[in-house]
């Protein structure tokens, strides 16, 4: 409950060991250490030395130079989003250019399309290219050398060679940006790289309107269960920034928190707001209390220094789980927020007597199925009232003014939240006027 | 009573969400000899004082009751007289999110409107936070006023002023002076945020990356947006929808075909039975006739007595017709849904109609030129 | 199995008898008979007599005038869609216009909202001149009071005032449309008549899914079960124009067919495509078979012409069940389409038997629930190939050039399908090479 | 065979689409002493004749197979190689539905693309119908000339051509005489829609209503849709979306909380028994080692004999871990979706792309002005 801790990371300007996020051309997300005197090697993207970057604001692109170097510039895009971009002199200079002696055409009536065919350059040449170090000149040699042999360039239309040029672009432009970690973006790492079944298939925007709809706020005091390795523990730490609690009741010996340290929390930083608790402590927390063990501090002065440190960790963990009964048994979560894959509809009745008044029950599944199960029980359960399921998809837009458009594909899923509120329904009452 | 933090236990003067009904939400302050009407009953204020909120009270007439909700933006956002297009909770929650709002967080939001989505910003920033809201339209501006003021919205900064035309200086609210609003997130959900933004340079911050968010109906005014964002020195312009969608849970009876075919088995038996039974009658009408004939009965009494017969076997069929035979789903009886002498699928249903549309959503950054 | 029948309406232009749908300004929809010298009511809307509409083509849209004549006008569109709109000279003559006279703001700043306390028009004055008789003189008085009474219309921007009277004109002008019948409205009308439980709560798009997944043909011998009292049969006829047959199987003692009646079909063009069969005679052709009376032409000369003809109507109804029961037992239906509300999962195994080879089984759900479970069930039995649910919405646009956005709302459900296809699997086939 | 009508039989000659798995289905012309390869098997061409269309058939080698299925218009959309973007089954079936085409309408479509859409133009049109299809590219042209050859789609006429620049007027294909096409329906797949809107004047219907659809991915295209339509008369002009979408279904497991309950306990209580034999060992070595020292066993003797206990308690350890204790959930085994020893809930889902958009659909209809 120690106020005003500072989260990492702790400042606005990238920072000697931060940890940041890299965003590449193609979309893709990294998280890097920023180590004085490191390199970041970003494939066939390029490297750069760590203490290149730093100083610069969160947000700033760069591109790579010769020799590991960078140079600040104004954005990732490309081609087409430049084209038109009002600022062009500008624009132009940075972005790859067209070579303006390749004819075009004025419709593709004549392109042959034989895919892989046409592409003269074997695969060798380009990985050969690809493993040259060097800048970004190494990424606009490879595209020109494309465009060389590409047999059929010239019979594409003006919009066809950009739109090839752009995808060109991202495959290969030695750019980046580095952004301020955050939930937001790491959701998006962490479900880029393959693992939504680590965040159980959540969204960006799920995690949003799981967040509203429990009132996360700084102060808060509330029950969470986190089966995505920390991410919703890091959630609600951003939103809360070291003012309340987060009681996190897990179903293991400890809780699975990895993530925390990914994003470089320390662990007095965790213990600062996160009260562990697992499913025996939560439901028997007198016979759980009891066995606490309280470390005896007799003799405690002519400990040597390692077992005095030893002696006070252990008297921190005994403070820490009694005061997270204190919680628990007080009866009064500012919320309870659910990420996990126990069955809820069993799981709630065993939490609902721990929550306060009025207060959100906001649980998450993957599957809509599972959650009108539990929807459906808790409409005979007086204790929740306004009970529904609810689902937010964003859906992104080729940002490009004249060629506007929804992308043509997006990620599915992105799973679905039940909302309710806890109340204290009086015995025995007609069921008149609840409008259900 | 406070957005910004929440109490247990209900006293005079908070404000109070009732909860009539579905989405009906009426918010009071509780006020000693006053009470709120609903056509289930009347509840007086007094008896909310000292109860914890979500607590249920019944009418003096003891039928009929309401649920007492803590204030929060989402209920809030519900229970709104609408004023103005209100951002609802899928758009909300988004910005929030992708503008990366937290604890401390200074943020500007212009209109004001109906003052909700300011809730949620104030909620999100806290005490340490602030946000900068703007309404050129007086009528609006003086009813926000009081209502944030009602609801503890203390970091909340609230101007009247038209942004297009005049910008977003800040001045502070009691001795007046000029100040650096030093903003990180911009949310502008204007007629014509273009004309807005080129005024934006003097009040976000100059030493890290700030993001915006432009909340337009239109795809015209989309495409203004973006040529004003890209002129101004925005990158990273996207434009983006929210899809939010609701689900109620509810119960549908299992039709088995086994069932069906039973039932079928069970018509046809009865309409066999039915000819069976008027060749029957035909037959002892018939020799009733022949009997009454023979016995010398008038025309008229055998008429009056055939019309009776008639009659008794009209109001005898309509009896069976109101007995469904075999019938296996309860046809004509009152059924509650999950019933459990029937078999039924959990299903899920968005209510009639769907918010298909609420405004798009360009969001861009601009990070500040630092020289190392 | 009749060719070339002529399916009602029969024809392009509005003919005497003919079914028509009309679409009024505010977007409803209703159906009426062409009836020569008869009088269509179209409450608020104004009255117009038939005759004066026949001979026009489909899809003409007319303004009512005084004493029930019309005059053909180019569109139902106002305001706002015809301001946008580059011959400007002829729609604005149509419609209703702007009072040049009014001021208007430059934004809405000095608008108070009051809703209802603005109108200075009361609820009666508007009744009154609403139920007068007349054209659309009337709907234009009706807006002029409105705004001659509305207290703070000066203070509208001029958007606002388009927006305005776009909105009145829609409530209020005694304009129609003549659209031909057809199962697409017949849906639209259907369901906006607030009768969307007859038609299972199935959207336009929906019913396009189906007819297309279950590749309905000229030509085709579908099997159907159609719980919505004949859409679907309706929908499957105009498709096959007389050309092919539809085995009807239902679960009563007749099928409910009153949405054929509705839209114009004689029983004789009903019975040249459709065979009715119960779930008893499908599940049991052999028994029923044995059961079907024939119906003896012994001294049949002799007979007067009403038992004649019952003798005829007697015969043909044996030989009609006869032809469907030869048509079950083929064991060839070239698609199954189930739009019912029987459990899906214990049906379709008894009906799998009956159906083609590389034929399409669809199942249409208001709720994807249920086809979860046939899914599920159908991905076992390996009696069905590719089985998937699917889903269409479509989202309509304001298609206003400089105010374009998708409608606010839409309606919600709509329903889903099963799509699968019967196959013929070898017994005892080790399960390699299946990509499930 | 052929897209117009359904055999049951396969001959030689047939188009067979072979199903391999998943969405991966193989278009072939049956021919004696080919054969179907796939990473599954071999399957000749010969053992395909005479079975009825559906039928499974199993690879030389016995294990492997492949189904042998009918070509539909939305088999073929699958199968098909994509030269150009495909009109999928949700847009193609609502344009098909909305624009009323049924057996004997008359279509115009342009540009042909990969003719995925044209079979299913021609399918609902029938042999009474026509569609008249238009392609610029030329060898997309042949292509599908071909293509609509082998599968019978004689009911559609197609014509190489640029209709931006040279129009929709048709010309007999044997007698190269013009006649008029006398359209229902217009499909528009172009990129610059509003340069061919002009031309279709002279070939749509004049004595009755006409339904255009404009198919293009971008909103700007869609504005200057619109405008050429306006100018050109047509009227009820209506853009639309359609969103597809498309579940399999899965098991998910059940995991109760009381499961997790008890799972904890026996956790715990392993561990106060691991505890419990620590000591015990502890103690255990402390003896022998007395014992060891007092029986002057030397020192390396009783390292290399430390060393072994160790090493054989390790492996005691690792075997140990691999046994779960009291595993509800089955961890570490392989447990198949649906095994009965465990619960699960029915559940679906969309795969992990989303097709989010194809294009924009402009609709609108053309009324013919007749005097009465």
């Amino acid at each position: 409950m120690t106020e005003n801790t500072l989260f990492p990371p702790s400042n606005n300007i990238i920072s000697e060991n931060d940890r940041v996020m890299i965003l590449i051309p193609s979309g893709g997300l990294r998280t890097v250490q920023m180590k004085l005197g490191g390199i970041i090697n970003l494939g066939k993207f390029g490297q750069f030395l760590v203490d290149n970057i730093i100083g610069y604001p969160y947000g700033q692109s760069f591109e790579i130079l010769e020799d590991k170097k960078v140079q600040p510039i104004k954005s990732l895009s490309f081609g087409l989003e430049e084209r038109d971009s009002s600022n062009t002199e500008d624009s132009t200079k940075e972005s790859t250019p067209v070579p303006e002696a390749f004819i075009s055409s004025l419709t593709n009536k004549d392109l042959v399309d034989k895919g892989s065919d046409i592409q003269k350059l074997t695969v060798e040449e380009i990985e050969k290219l690809k493993t040259e170090g060097g800048g970004n000149d190494i990424a606009k040699q490879i595209i020109e050398k494309m465009i060389q042999s590409h047999g059929a360039f010239d019979k594409k239309t003006i919009f066809s060679q950009e739109k090839y040029l752009t995808r060109k672009q991202k495959k290969f432009s030695r750019r980046f940006t580095v952004l301020k970690i955050s939930p937001y973006n790491m959701l998006s790492y962490l479900y880029q790289e393959k693992e939504p079944a680590r965040v159980l298939d959540m969204s960006e925007e799920t995690l949003g309107l799981l967040l509203s709809h429990a009132d996360v706020r700084p102060g808060g005091n509330y029950l969470l269960m986190d089966e995505t390795g920390g991410l919703i523990v890091y959630a609600l730490m951003e939103r809360m920034q070291g003012q309340g609690t987060i009681t996190l009741l897990h179903e293991n010996d400890q809780p699975k928190l990895n993530l925390l340290d990914q994003v470089g929390f320390t662990e007095e930083q965790i213990e600062s707001i996160v009260h562990p608790v697992n499913l025996l402590q939560f439901l028997y927390p007198e016979e759980e209390r009891a066995k606490n063990y309280k470390p005896s501090d007799e003799g405690i002065e002519g400990f040597p220094e390692n077992k005095k440190a030893l002696h006070f960790k252990r008297l921190r963990k005994y403070h820490l789980l009694n005061d997270t009964l204190d919680l628990v048994e007080k009866n009064n979560f500012d919320g309870f927020i659910s990420v996990c894959t126990l069955n809820p509809t069993t799981l709630l009745p065993k939490v609902l007597p721990r929550i306060g008044g009025s207060r959100s029950i906001v649980v998450y599944s993957q599957f809509k199925e599972i959650l009108v199960g539990l929807n459906d029980a808790m409409m005979k359960d007086k204790n929740v009232l306004m009970c529904n399921i609810y689902e937010s998809k964003v859906r992104k837009y080729q940002t490009i003014p004249g060629r506007l458009h929804p992308l043509m594909t997006s990620r599915a899923g992105g799973g679905f939240i039940f909302w309710g509120l806890r109340v204290f329904p009086k015995e025995g009452i007609i069921a008149v006027g609840r409008g259900m | 009573m406070s957005f910004l933090e929440h109490k247990t236990i209900i006293k005079e003067g908070d404000l109070v969400l009732a909860f009539i009904g579905g989405d009906n939400l009426k918010p009071i302050y509780v006020t000693p000899g006053q009470s709120v009407n609903t056509r289930y009953g009347t509840f007086s204020h007094e008896s909310m004082i000292g109860l914890p909120y979500g607590s249920q009270i019944t009418s003096g007439k003891g039928y009929g009751f309401i649920y007492l909700l803590h204030p929060t933006p989402e209920l809030w956002t519900i229970s709104l007289p609408h004023r103005t297009q209100i951002v609802y909770t899928p758009d909300s929650s988004y910005i929030i999110q992708r503008l990366n709002v937290i604890s401390g967080s200074r943020i500007i939001e212009s209109g004001t409107g109906s003052g909700s989505f300011t809730h949620a910003f104030a909620r999100t920033c806290g005490s340490k936070g602030k946000v900068f809201s703007y309404e050129f339209h007086e009528p609006r501006y003086l009813q926000a006023k009081k209502e944030f003021e009602g609801h503890g919205l203390t970091n909340v900064h609230l101007t009247h002023r038209d942004v297009c035309a005049n910008g977003f200086d800040v001045k502070d609210l009691q001795t007046n002076e000029p100040f650096y609003a030093d903003v990180d997130a911009v949310f502008l959900d204007l007629p014509s945020p273009w004309e807005a933004i080129p005024h934006l340079q003097s009040v976000i911050a100059k030493d890290r990356a700030v993001g915006i968010c432009c909340f337009s109906p239109c795809i015209e005014q989309v495409t203004k947006t973006i040529e004003a964002l890209q002129k101004n020195g925005w990158i990273d312009i996207e434009m983006t929808e929210i899809a939010g969608k609701k689900w109620d849970s509810r119960k549908e009876m299992i039709r088995e075909v086994d069932d069906a075919v039973e039932r079928l088995k069970d018509i046809q038996k009865r309409q066999a039975e039915g000819i069976e039974k008027k060749k029957v009658w035909i037959e002892m009408n018939k020799k009733q006739k022949e009997q009454d004939v023979a016995n010398g009965v008038p025309l008229d009494e055998r008429k009056r007595a055939a019309q009776e017969l008639k009659e008794e076997n009209k109001r005898k069929k309509q009896q069976t017709e109101r007995d469904y035979g075999f019938n296996p789903w309860g046809k004509g009886k009152r059924v509650m849904d999950g019933d459990e002498n029937y078999k039924w699928f959990d299903v899920s249903r968005v209510g009639s109609e769907l918010k298909s549309h609420t405004s798009y959503l360009t969001f861009a950054r601009f990070v500040p030129q630092l020289k190392k």
